[in-house]
């Protein structure tokens, strides 16, 4: 009814629904187990950020957008710089890559067919 | 009723035409006139929407065809006759497509009535909007390829018009040119294509063609001209730079409607791939050539979303590369189409149902995105954040719409891309390896933009915003709704709406010809 | 170097399509020769169709006016829309803008 | 490549024309220009496909009794796309004209403030 | 720069030619399904003397004769009429020609031996003079305003 069934493997979120509920029953539990002797507002509850202090203006805590993942896309720079060189927004390069798709359809269904 | 279902074919482009003609007149007696007005219609059409898939899919997705002008002939023909009117022909893929079309086109229609109003020239622009509207509905439904050329030309003129409504930007001017004269250059090829194909076969209705085409060298190069000029219009890599113009400078609720605009050239694409070129050429061949543009679209669709800092311009590069994985689904299972093992239907049904669950979830991106922008002022992700504290609702909305479309249980973008990756993998496991991958990637970029929108502390620069107003909170809600219900019930919906679709695509052309010329 | 590909994938595109203008063939009715298209169609059952049947059937002596208006009536609908969206775009284009928009 | 059929090449021909403009030049009028320049070869093709050999205009009205008359279809569907092409040049020319409103330049080249 | 038109010969001319071109586009459009031609053709030639009057006297001399908000709603009114035929015919299906031959008063007769000449039966065809005039309408207006929105439009970009 709710599953999907590939031929080779299964899918049911409602199963899956209750394996997340469960997991979250027992990781409640576990929390609830633990050592409830410490107090807040001491050293026990302050932001560890490698030792430095805790900057006070807001705006320095917040890591804007694309300085998150600056080193996946500096590692792959050699990837971006190729995939830039393409979306120069020129008009013309838009109806050079269609003309080109073109030429290649074009010879493989006429070797084809 | 009977009576509207046996019209709704025609009533579905019919009715938006009427609202689209009446609506600069009936906008000189006020906003709230002509909001009623454009609310009936878009309700009745998806009402219409609701009623024609209910007949098609309760026959289970046979063919119907609506003669316009009718009364010459009775279908199926007998032998010797051939049509000479303009056909409608609705299987189940056509009845899927349109209540995609429904959904978006209703939800965007009531976000615009809030996104609109301290707008000005907002009767010309709900007119631009049923025009389109009407258009995508002409693509799904009809059976004749010139019809299906004047349809591309309504949607291309009023995507157009749409997209540089925003007189004021300049960005949005240049990708008005940019986008009006490469769908008029796609068009075009179309039109190129129908006249080889008519000067040839001397027809123009698609069942008729398809039982006449030979495959001859004016075939193949007719089919070069409509693989590539559906396949642009589509948005596919490397014929998408457009798309992410279109979609990144258009007004919010129609950046949705283009991303279905995007799905109905692609629904033409594959009936053209499947129906009218289906036994004439070896379906490998092409179903090679879809396979690679698709992968091209997925990887390279989400390695530019991930380096935008333009909030819209991300989730357009998104929306790119999820036209990529409905390409890979069809396109694996179009490539094994000779030989019609199990698996050729499961990546159908995968890259069908994802239409559905891409619609519904880019709507949502779309919605959310354009309230964050209207609320914040800016578009720069850079200079974005903290949004989260006063905008909680849009930004939970935002959060589902992003796991949902990265394919993460239990939504419903898992469900369709499961699918796509146990079926690609029986063909070739690296097809499936790039697809995992690039759904990972994507959920990183939203991660990225999650946190760079939402998160982070108050500060006083966010300290006016708040959520839109309920006109734009209750389409993000149903949307919403959508997507949790296809998420936790996909065996439902692919047994009954997604399989007959995959069915009539996959195994129904000699269906869709016997339905016009019969049993030939 | 990429304006050299471009120029060779634009002389592909230009010889394919002309050759298949060039390669429209029909059968000549006599001898059943392949003859070029030009001046001698040979599917022609639907425009014969036409030409026989618009008096009859529509009343009209001008048949390509029976074509437009009924027999593919639906084609001028849509024409007539896509003139109605470009005029209502370029009214878009050109309207007046209020004040908190310039 | 026959010699018969050289009017359809002809018209291909002016598709070619409108594609080279379309690829090489860099006025945003002239690539309208290219674009209309296509559809008028698009047009050609439809209305040369119709073309019987002596045959008159498919209009009985004092037609000359028992003479053929050339296809009517392709002439519905070229009257349909040069309205169809009319709107789109309309509406490519208020771009250009919004462009150059905001750009001050008509270079394709300078027109690309949507990279990446 | 005030764009006053062309000289005292062309605006003369002009005087003379506009009226005879308007008159011709309506013969046109109502013989489309006689004689060659139709609404599109007709309304085309009609909106060609409107953009005659517009080269010749400039947008400065034809400000006020020409409402542009007429112009607009007449179009849409003729779209609505062309979609309203459509509608007639809806009991048997969409774009059924009602009238054809059904020796209505409404161009409802019909043609003596078909298949051959004849001089053309003018109340004959049934909805498709009526659509011939609903286009002609649609099309004169709206090529019409398209035309005389870019010039004023690009006019005034020219002052700004």
């Amino acid at each position: 009814m709710n599953g999907l069934t590939s031929g080779f493997g299964a899918w049911n979120p409602i199963a899956w629904a209750l394996l997340f509920v469960g997991i979250l029953v027992v990781s409640f539990i576990v929390r609830s187990r633990g050592n409830k002797s410490y107090k807040r507002g001491s050293g026990q509850t302050k932001v560890f950020l490698s030792g430095n202090e805790e900057p006070a203006d807001a705006d320095a805590l917040h890591v804007r957008g694309d300085h998150l993942y600056w080193g996946m896309v500096d590692g792959l720079s050699a990837y971006y710089r190729r995939v830039k060189a393409w979306h120069t927004g020129i008009f013309s390069d838009y109806v050079a890559w269609f003309v080109g798709v073109l030429a290649v359809v074009f010879v493989i269904l006429v070797w084809v067919g | 009723m009977t009576a509207l279902t046996t019209h709704a074919p025609v009533l579905l482009i019919a009715v938006p035409l009427l609202g689209a003609f009446a609506a600069p007149l009936v906008g000189k007696l006020g906003r709230g006139v002509r909001n009623t007005l454009i609310g009936l219609i878009v309700l009745f059409v998806a009402l219409l929407a609701a009623l024609l898939a209910v007949d098609v899919f309760g026959a289970g997705g046979a063919p119907t065809v609506y003669e316009l002008g009718g009364g010459t002939f009775t279908f199926p023909l007998s032998g010797g006759q051939i049509p000479v009117r303009i056909l409608f022909e609705v299987d189940g893929m056509s009845a899927f497509m349109g209540l995609i079309t429904a959904l978006i086109v209703l939800t965007g229609a009531v976000f615009s009535f809030s996104y609109w109003k301290e707008r000005s020239g907002g009767n010309l622009y709900f007119s631009l909007f049923l025009l389109l509207t009407a258009g995508i509905f002409g693509m799904q439904l009809t059976g004749d390829m010139f019809n299906f050329f004047v349809f591309l030309e309504i949607t291309s003129i009023a995507a157009a018009g749409l997209v540089g409504f925003r007189v004021w930007l300049k960005q949005s001017q240049e990708a008005g040119f940019k986008v009006m004269a490469m769908y008029t250059l796609s068009g075009l090829f179309v039109l190129l294509a129908v006249g080889l194909l008519y000067g040839q076969h001397g027809h123009l209705n698609i069942a008729t063609l398809a039982s006449s085409i030979t495959g001859g060298l004016v075939d193949m190069i007719a089919l070069g001209l409509l693989l590539t000029g559906l396949a642009m219009k589509a948005g596919a890599v490397p014929m998408h730079m457009w798309a992410p113009d279109a979609y990144g400078e258009a007004p919010a609720p129609t950046s949705a409607v283009l991303v279905a605009n995007s799905q109905a050239s692609l629904y033409g694409l594959f009936r053209i791939l499947f129906t009218l070129f289906g036994a004439s050429v070896s379906p490998s061949a092409l179903g090679w050539i879809v396979i690679v543009l698709a992968l091209l679209t997925i990887f390279v669709g989400v390695t530019m979303a991930l380096i935008q800092h333009d909030l819209k311009r991300l989730v357009a590069y998104g929306a790119v590369s999820q036209i990529g994985y409905m390409m890979l689904g069809v396109g694996v299972g179009l490539a094994v189409s000779a030989t019609k093992p199990g698996y050729g239907l499961v990546a159908m049904q995968g890259g069908i149902f994802h239409m559905l669950n891409d619609a519904a979830c880019v709507g949502l991106l779309f919605f959310a995105s354009g309230a964050v922008i209207r609320a914040s002022g800016t578009r720069d992700l850079n200079r974005m954040g903290g949004l989260g504290h006063r905008m909680m609702w849009t930004s939970i909305f935002f959060a589902i719409g992003a796991v949902a479309l990265a394919g993460v249980p239990p939504f419903n973008g898992f469900a369709s891309k499961y699918l796509i990756y146990e079926a690609s993998f029986k063909l070739s496991p690296f097809l499936a390896v790039i697809a995992v991958l690039s759904s990972i990637l994507l959920l990183a970029v939203f991660v990225k933009a999650f946190q760079a929108a939402f998160l982070g502390p108050k500060t006083d620069a966010t300290a006016h915003v708040s959520d839109p107003s309920v006109g734009m909170m209750v389409p993000m809600a149903a949307l919403v709704l959508v997507i949790l219900v296809f998420g936790l019930f996909p065996g439902f919906f692919v047994d009954h709406i997604v399989t007959p679709a995959a069915k009539a695509l996959w195994l129904g052309r000699d269906a869709y010809i016997g339905a016009v010329l019969g049993g030939i | 170097m990429r304006k050299a590909l471009l120029f060779v994938a634009f002389l592909f595109v230009s010889a394919f399509l002309l050759l298949a203008a060039s390669e429209l063939k029909s059968l000549d009715p006599q001898t059943q020769t392949e003859i070029p298209r030009f001046g001698s169609p040979q599917a022609v059952t639907m425009d014969d169709y036409f030409i026989d049947h618009a008096q009859g059937e529509i009343a009209v002596n001008n048949v390509v006016t029976a074509v437009v208006f009924d027999y593919r009536g639906f084609d001028t609908l849509g024409e007539a829309t896509v003139l109605f969206a470009a005029v209502v775009g370029v009214l878009a284009l050109f309207r007046r803008l209020r004040e908190d928009e310039r | 490549m026959n010699i018969g059929n050289l009017p359809f090449v002809v018209a291909a021909l002016l598709v070619v024309f409108g594609l080279y403009t379309l690829l090489f030049k860099r006025n945003l009028i002239k690539l309208v220009i290219g674009i209309t320049l296509i559809e008028t070869g698009v047009n050609l093709f439809l209305v040369t496909l119709g073309y019987r050999t002596g045959g008159i205009s498919p209009i009985y009205t004092y037609a000359p009794e028992a003479q053929q008359m050339v296809l009517p279809t392709p002439q519905a569907l070229t009257l349909t796309s040069i309205v169809i092409g009319l709107a789109t040049t309309a509406l490519l020319l208020s771009f250009a004209v919004f462009v150059h409103r905001h750009y001050g330049t008509l270079d394709v080249r300078k027109v690309k403030e949507l990279k990446g | 720069m005030k764009d006053q038109g062309m000289s005292v010969i062309v605006r003369t001319i002009t005087r003379f030619v506009y009226g005879l071109i308007i008159v011709f586009g309506f013969y046109v459009i109502m013989h489309g399904h006689l004689t060659p031609g139709g609404g599109f053709q007709g309304g085309a030639v009609v909106a060609s003397a409107f953009a005659l009057l517009l080269v010749a006297f400039g947008s400065a001399g034809l400000k006020g004769r020409i409402n542009l908000h007429w112009l607009q709603s007449l179009e849409e009114v003729g779209a609505l009429a062309f979609l309203a035929l459509g509608f007639l015919g809806i009991g048997t299906a969409f774009f059924y020609n009602l009238f054809a031959g059904s020796g209505g008063f409404l161009f409802g007769a019909s043609v003596p031996n078909p298949g051959h000449p004849n001089p053309g039966i003018f109340t004959a065809g049934g909805t498709v003079p009526l659509m011939n005039w609903a286009v002609g309408l649609k099309v004169m207006t709206g090529i019409a305003a398209v035309v005389i929105i870019m010039l004023v439009g690009s006019r005034k970009e020219e002052a700004e």
